[in-house]
């Protein structure tokens, strides 16, 4: 994102919250939070100059355990109101919030055309392969043969592969991190704040009520750095970034997949934002005569 | 009941009887999609308007973008004129080969009136049978011929047309020069000046020609100075505007997509955001996203639109965001008569969404009332904290009538209990989005200030915006926001009377059905048996109800009709369950096509009759 | 009206009074999610129901999948039992630690209750002061040390529990013994045994020390043979399979989801295909899709999402495909209180979707309803080719209550104006997918056939399905569409009483409302100087609204009074609108916790006192 | 498809209707009204063995104006609901028809999830880069800079990429023609139709009244066909694929892109639609009294 405003001395204290989480016991939503702090912390803004757009879900319910502005909205729509709230107030640092489900399943089609939009906005997305808060149904990133109430016999669609469509729909920064390793998230979603454009991170997350078998151990074993097995790796190249989002061996890289710079974000081309350099909220609401009566001549 | 049914010889009865001081004159432009009819239509409107007319436009469209047939229909009137009439005067048509459309226009014309068309056609001897049989006159005028001889180019036959009309109308002609130069000159003056040059020839050639067998005419006022011909959607969306409407969201909906595009044309001059969206659903969150964040915000739409935004209503409401929707019906259910009216969606607004939370919708009948819709609704929105509905139609949306450019006033913008940036830095305590307070409405603060941190969830939440599923808590927000309902009910502005009081009859209208009613009253009364016999109470903003003044204004009447362009009757069904009023007779159109004047003095006539029949 | 305002002690005057004939006893199962609270609670429901016990079940809990505080009630009775009661007689708790939820569980124990938790917790000196104070006895068993010495595992202490249960209940072991079985014995028989030996040992433990202390019992009756124990989500899915449902695609939304699961888990069993979709949008346009093909379909949800379902409801009503949709209400708006229970659609779903199009909307109140309901639905849809709407809610979604397999009945299956295959290979002439007939309803031929070709339009069309603007077809295509919900009128289930005739006051309910209303009314009833003072009647199937049944019903009333669970007393309105009948007293309950009879009996009894000295 | 129908003796006359088109003259949807007509013919598809699923647009209303079995349905929605239809009735051939507004912008979701599920069926998205029926807004295809009612300074959307994005959503079949060349384009529909699982049909159509610059001339100029460039054209390579769709020549390659034949489709893996070897339709409805007997005493 462009950030307007200052960079702010905060510390963990500034986002705790009373709120006590319903999340279960070892839930992976627990690491994400834990990230999104550090990552905000790290970037120096503060509870008052970010804005957390959660869509419904387990994971989707992070703005409510967190001292920050926040808005718990309705399943699926968080990349559309975090990309009303942005235009509006582009002084804030607006992150969407969503679930595998919700981010990938149900609001799909918001998040392939605000990607492609390049809206200023990062959306993180927590992937437990599975739909947790209504209780263990089969996702869009289950695996092929998940077996859940939905798919008593396993599931039998593809899942989706998020980072090849990220890329193909047109999103400026793609990265990946998991829930057991918070340290890792934090820097890839301050690197996703600081990118100008639609930042999609997806987590990974353990949800160790059901989706046992992909545990902590589970995930170690399967995930691993883009960096450190390729130090060569071009972020900016997209056929490079499909390469590895579609390499097949089982594994999940991690890190930031692709990154491109050069294309503007939306905001910089709308005309009411560029005109007035200040957040279309602080914008006069006065009804200048002049132009009043030449709204009305107009039309005699 | 269905209109058309044998109905047209009582309808004769009424049209005979003069009609004492009112006079008008209808026009009729018809021709197929993209022949110009709606820009004909409005161009001719412009110039009769300037001459100092009254005048009330529509056009009809099929929905396709070339072909079919489309007709563009000018009622003009030394008086204030709300509706089109079902005959008319004058006919110039563009596809005169289309025989079944031109047949049905004909049989609706006046005796003594006059059929423009391009002498180049060779008509079908239907129609000029039934020219004859109805008694009109054929203007065989050389459209094609002039256009290509002066202009360079058979396209400007339309401008000859027009300029024919303005001369049978006896318009001084540089009323439609003026408009003429204005409309081309963007394009280029030469254009233009071909333009003047055609119209001129079809102005002088109907004048030499024709005038004497057309007998009809009105006085032009020459003092009557500007009005504005706009429409509906316009109105809503200038009023929006001036009342600080600085963000619209949007997917393209017809009769919906008018509104947004007065905004798109004019986004980077006005600094207003506006986005087109992928769908319904996010045009909704867009907007309430930019609500939320402190925008005057809104979108718009037609019905099937209007159902994939309902989730996001509740969201609204749920979370006491202000955001405006405005729904131009269309005919329905489902896809239905995509470009045609109806008033079929009111009581799926007024119940939209699950669950119970207060909204607002107001169902403007006038041109005014949509500029004052556009206004109120922001700042009612904000006011209580809630969603507000427009209700508009097809019929509304596209129609034009002169119009004060005093109507469009200066509106004074109403943030409620609204706390600035300035007030919060003095702040003491902490700061509670959904505070328990008196009427329900709690201040607002925006996110984005130190003192200010805070997330409402569209769960349950307390009074800091945190879920929480206590049943004290529950009932008390339940309470809150209902509350907010009654209170705002008692600022809802009641039904208005148009007629004589103490009309035997009262006709109970809502939304754009006003125009045609309140001609019916004119039309109805103007008879010299039926004199006082009729008038109609007319509802506009009809969500909280305004029970009491309806009530009160229901005492005043002593026999009362609902007249809705739907097939249930929802209004009287709304009616009864807010007064307990059961109106009597129930008068319902829905074939999409807009109620006339004489069609409802024909429905009227035969209510009369029964019920004197009944109580006799 | 909240409840809980100062009404306690009128409740207890209430409860004091003798109850003749019918005893109950009601049972708590309360605990953090995830410890086995609603599993403990049907398990111990299933072994005192085989016992020969009345028995209703509703389990309490929040939107979380861990922790938090859920709990299962139990009612048992010597008769049947329709609704949870207020107060009870033993309480389990898993996680007594948590202060604030036991304290109020345990402030609502009858006087001589039974608490058991496990004697190893330390329990807070607040807690044992309450029980002190209501008067109820501590049960502290050696819960996990049973469990750890004889099962092996603490984790079996839940089982152990539930032999207390059962000793205190003076159950014949065998039933729980059978119970645990067939629960554990798919896992493996091993644990099965092991759970047996902790539940035995905690029978007998309970027995040993305590059975002396509870002096609640009820008689078992042995002849009370095979009764279901299925919920209302259970039996509509069960209902809908057998009228031929063979297709089903949804989104999981909780309470619809369950209905969702039925399906999906016995997909291969029953050869129906379920679809789990992206979301509501897709899951009703699939079951859309499936049912012009010819599948009897369906799909399931809540509110929230049956908002994204509404454009969709009008393509069916449009295009005349036979739908269901499940609606299981839950608290709104919005996400609101996601698994709490609320009647807040009702309005929503008769007028869901913009324009006018004949619905079906069944509101069914009991299990056997939802198993009727699913049937007819079905039946209906086809019949009169138009979308069924159930709604039922949370309450009823999840309770179970003892149900006579011949309740559910073999269906016959109304395919109403069907042609099949070999008619069609007969049949002269053109097919018209939507012919103009008597009753609305047009001879439906499936397309895949060389003499049905087709292509019906969500734009108006005519009688073959293709798209005309015409006014006429129009206004046909309306009367016939509508005339349907006309004819189907006349079949709809007129509203049904429950308690004496000729009573004071009667309770005017719908949906899930039945059953403690009905509990109510035995309850009040019974008090001898009541005797005969209240009844109820129940609205199960209501829109199109059965008018002239429930005026008939109307005229049998004394004074009436709604209860429902909302804010807006929706069915009032409903009621008011198609009867002009003004119910005299309006009882809401919009906290998401279910009415108990004993809270409606207090609302009652206010009622009747401000009525008399209204009256004298 | 699996086709389980015999095929079928047609001609043009069997598809002839008397319904009057609604279309522009010159529209390019009159090609692809004749490419469909062509492809099912040669195919052997009798108009009663086809089922075609419109939207809403100007395009979608292709099944009014040919005499087969049709559904003319909801803005976005025909994906949806001709998959439904089809596990109704796997007998009859499904084709879903849209256009780029329908398909891309409101549809995307649905689209993109059948895609990854491999439904069974065909789906044609007419492509004109504009919102015809409503008169002209830009689409989500709409190249950046085009000017229409909503977007006056002209669209600052980066438009989306079609095929990269079916490709990376799992569609097993994508394949491109344009309305100009209604013999190619029928080529690829019927290559569609015997393609089993879900084959995308991107037809590039002008539009003479609201796109008139990509006329018939320009997209004579613009597009060329994949193996005629490249006659070693793989298009079972996804990667191959990806680099084509992302060439950014300014040229739009027809053919085949992608054709993937080992995935199972969605339809081979229902339970209930494989063991009873006939559409679900023909499933008798009777009750079983041993089954229902066994499934109401499951609850005693
Ligand atoms: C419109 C709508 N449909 C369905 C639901 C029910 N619902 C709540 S959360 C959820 C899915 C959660 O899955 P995911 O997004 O993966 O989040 P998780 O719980 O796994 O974190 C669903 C279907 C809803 N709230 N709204
Ligand atoms: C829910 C809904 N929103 C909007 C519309 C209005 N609408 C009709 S067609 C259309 C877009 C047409 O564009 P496209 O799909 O590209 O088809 P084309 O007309 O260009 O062939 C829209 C927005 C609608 N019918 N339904
Ligand atoms: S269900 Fe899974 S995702 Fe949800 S809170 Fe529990 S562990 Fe976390
Ligand atoms: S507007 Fe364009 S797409 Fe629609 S019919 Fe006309 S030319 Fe074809
Ligand atoms: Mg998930
Ligand atoms: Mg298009």
């Amino acid at each position: 994102m462009v950030i307007t405003q200052e960079k702010t001395q905060v510390t963990v204290k500034d986002f705790k919250t009373d709120q006590k989480s319903t999340w279960c016991p070892g839930c992976g939503d627990f690491g994400i939070l834990s990230a999104v702090q550090t990552a905000l912390i790290n970037a120096g803004i503060a509870p008052w100059q970010v804005m957390l757009v959660g869509g419904i879900g387990c994971g989707s319910k992070l703005p409510d355990y967190i001292r920050a502005n926040g808005y718990m909205t309705l399943h699926g729509r968080a990349s559309s109101i975090a990309s009303g709230f942005h235009l509006a107030n582009t002084d804030l640092v607006t992150i969407a919030i969503s679930g595998d489900g919700d981010g990938f399943g149900i609001g799909i089609g918001h998040l392939v055309h605000n990607m492609r939009r390049n809206m200023d906005i990062v959306h993180i997305i927590e992937n437990n392969e599975v739909y947790g808060l209504t209780k263990g149904q089969y996702s869009p990133t289950s695996k092929r043969g998940f077996k859940t109430s939905t798919s008593p016999e396993g599931a039998i669609e593809f899942a989706i592969n998020p980072l090849s469509l990220a890329v193909s729909a047109g999103a400026t920064f793609v990265g990946r991190s998991y829930s057991g390793d918070p340290k890792h998230a934090a820097e890839i979603i301050k690197l996703a704040i600081e990118h100008k454009g639609y930042a999609l991170v997806e987590i990974l997350q353990t949800c160790p009520t059901y989706n046992k078998g992909q545990n902590n151990d589970w995930y170690k074993a399967q995930t691993y750095k883009i960096k450190e097995e390729n130090p060569n790796y071009d972020e900016t190249n997209m056929l490079h970034a499909f390469e590895l989002a579609l390499k097949d061996d089982g594994r999940y890289p991690m890190g930031v997949l692709y990154h491109n710079t050069e294309r503007p974000s939306y905001t910089e081309q709308v005309p009411a934002l560029q005109q007035n350099k200040t957040a279309l909220i602080n914008h006069s609401l006065e009804l200048k005569a002049d132009l009043f009566e030449q709204l009305k001549k107009s039309y005699v | 009941m269905a209109f058309k049914q044998g109905l047209e010889q009582k309808l004769e009865q009424i049209q005979n009887k003069k009609m004492a001081q009112k006079q008008t004159i209808s026009i009729k432009v018809a021709g197929a999609a993209g022949q110009g009819v709606e820009s004909g239509g409005q161009g001719i409107s412009k110039a009769l308007r300037r001459g100092g007319l009254h005048l009330f436009g529509v056009s009809d469209y099929m929905s396709l973008i070339k072909g079919g047939h489309n007709f563009f229909q000018i009622t003009l009137s030394n008086e204030a004129v709300y509706a089109h009439t079902e005959k008319f005067h004058l006919f110039i048509s563009f596809d005169p080969q289309n025989v079944e459309d031109t047949l049905s226009h004909i049989r609706e014309l006046h005796e003594g009136a006059g059929f423009i068309v391009d002498a180049d056609t060779a008509l079908k001897p239907e129609i000029t049978a039934t020219l004859q049989e109805v008694g009109a006159n054929l203007f065989a005028m050389p459209l094609s011929k002039l256009a290509a001889d002066l202009g360079g180019s058979k396209i400007m036959m339309n401008t000859v047309a027009l300029g024919g009309v303005a001369g049978l109308m006896k318009l001084p002609f540089e009323k439609l020069e003026g408009v003429i130069r204005e409309n081309f000159g963007k394009k280029s003056n030469e254009i233009a000046e071909k333009n003047i040059a055609v119209a001129k020839a079809g102005y002088e050639y109907a004048i030499q020609n024709y005038a004497s067998q057309f007998k009809f005419s009105l006085p032009y006022n020459l003092q009557m100075g500007d009005k504005m011909l706009i429409n509906g959607n316009e109105a809503i969306a200038m009023g929006s505007y001036t009342a600080g409407c600085r963000f619209i969201s949007a997917y393209p909906m017809t009769p919906g997509t008018s509104v947004f595009e007065w905004f798109t044309k004019r986004n980077a001059q006005l600094g207003v955001v506006t986005k087109h969206t992928e769908d319904e659903i996010a045009a909704l969150c867009m907007a309430i996203g930019a609500a939320q964040a402190g925008a005057r915000s809104m979108t718009t739409t037609s019905g099937g639109g209007f159902c994939l935004m309902v989730e996001a209503l509740g969201l609204a409401g749920m979370t006491e965001v202000p955001v405006v929707v405005v729904n131009a019906m269309r005919g329905g259910p489902s896809t239905g008569l995509p470009t045609r009216t109806e008033q079929a969606d009111l009581l799926f607004a007024i119940n939209a969404s699950h669950g119970e939370f207060p909204k607002i919708v107001l169902t403007p009948g006038t041109i005014e009332q949509c500029y004052d819709a556009g206004v109120r609704a922001h700042n009612l929105a904000e006011k209580y904290q809630v969603p507000v509905i427009i209700l508009t139609d097809q019929l509304l949306a596209g129609q034009v009538r002169d119009t004060d450019l005093s109507a469009f006033y200066t509106p004074e913008i109403d943030r409620g209990k609204f706390i600035s940036k300035e007030q919060l830095d003095k702040l003491e305590g902490e700061y509670l989005r959904f505070a328990f307070t008196e009427d329900g409405v709690s201040p607002r603060a925006l996110q984005g200030h130190p003192k200010t941190v805070h997330a409402p969830a569209t769960d349950e939440h307390d009074e800091t915006g945190h879920i929480t599923e206590t049943a004290d808590n529950r009932i008390k927000m339940m309470n809150k926001r209902m509350h907010k309902l009654e209170v705002a009910r008692s600022e809802m502005k009641g039904p208005e009377f148009y007629g004589p009081e103490n009309a035997d009859l009262t006709m109970i209208v809502w939304g754009s059905t006003y125009g045609a009613a309140r001609e019916a009253v004119d039309l109805f009364n103007r008879d010299e048996k039926n004199k006082e016999k009729i008038n109609l109470l007319h509802f506009y903003e009809v969500w909280p109800f305004p029970t009491k003044a309806a009530e009160e204004a229901l005492k005043k009447t002593k026999f009362t009709i609902s007249v809705e362009q739907n097939y249930t009757s929802q209004f009287a069904r709304l009616l009864k369950v807010e007064t307990s009023h059961d109106v009597k007779v129930k008068i319902n159109k829905y074939d999409g096509r807009p109620l006339a004047p004489e069609e409802i003095c024909v429905h009227v006539q035969n209510v009369l009759k029964q019920a004197q029949l009944a109580t006799a």
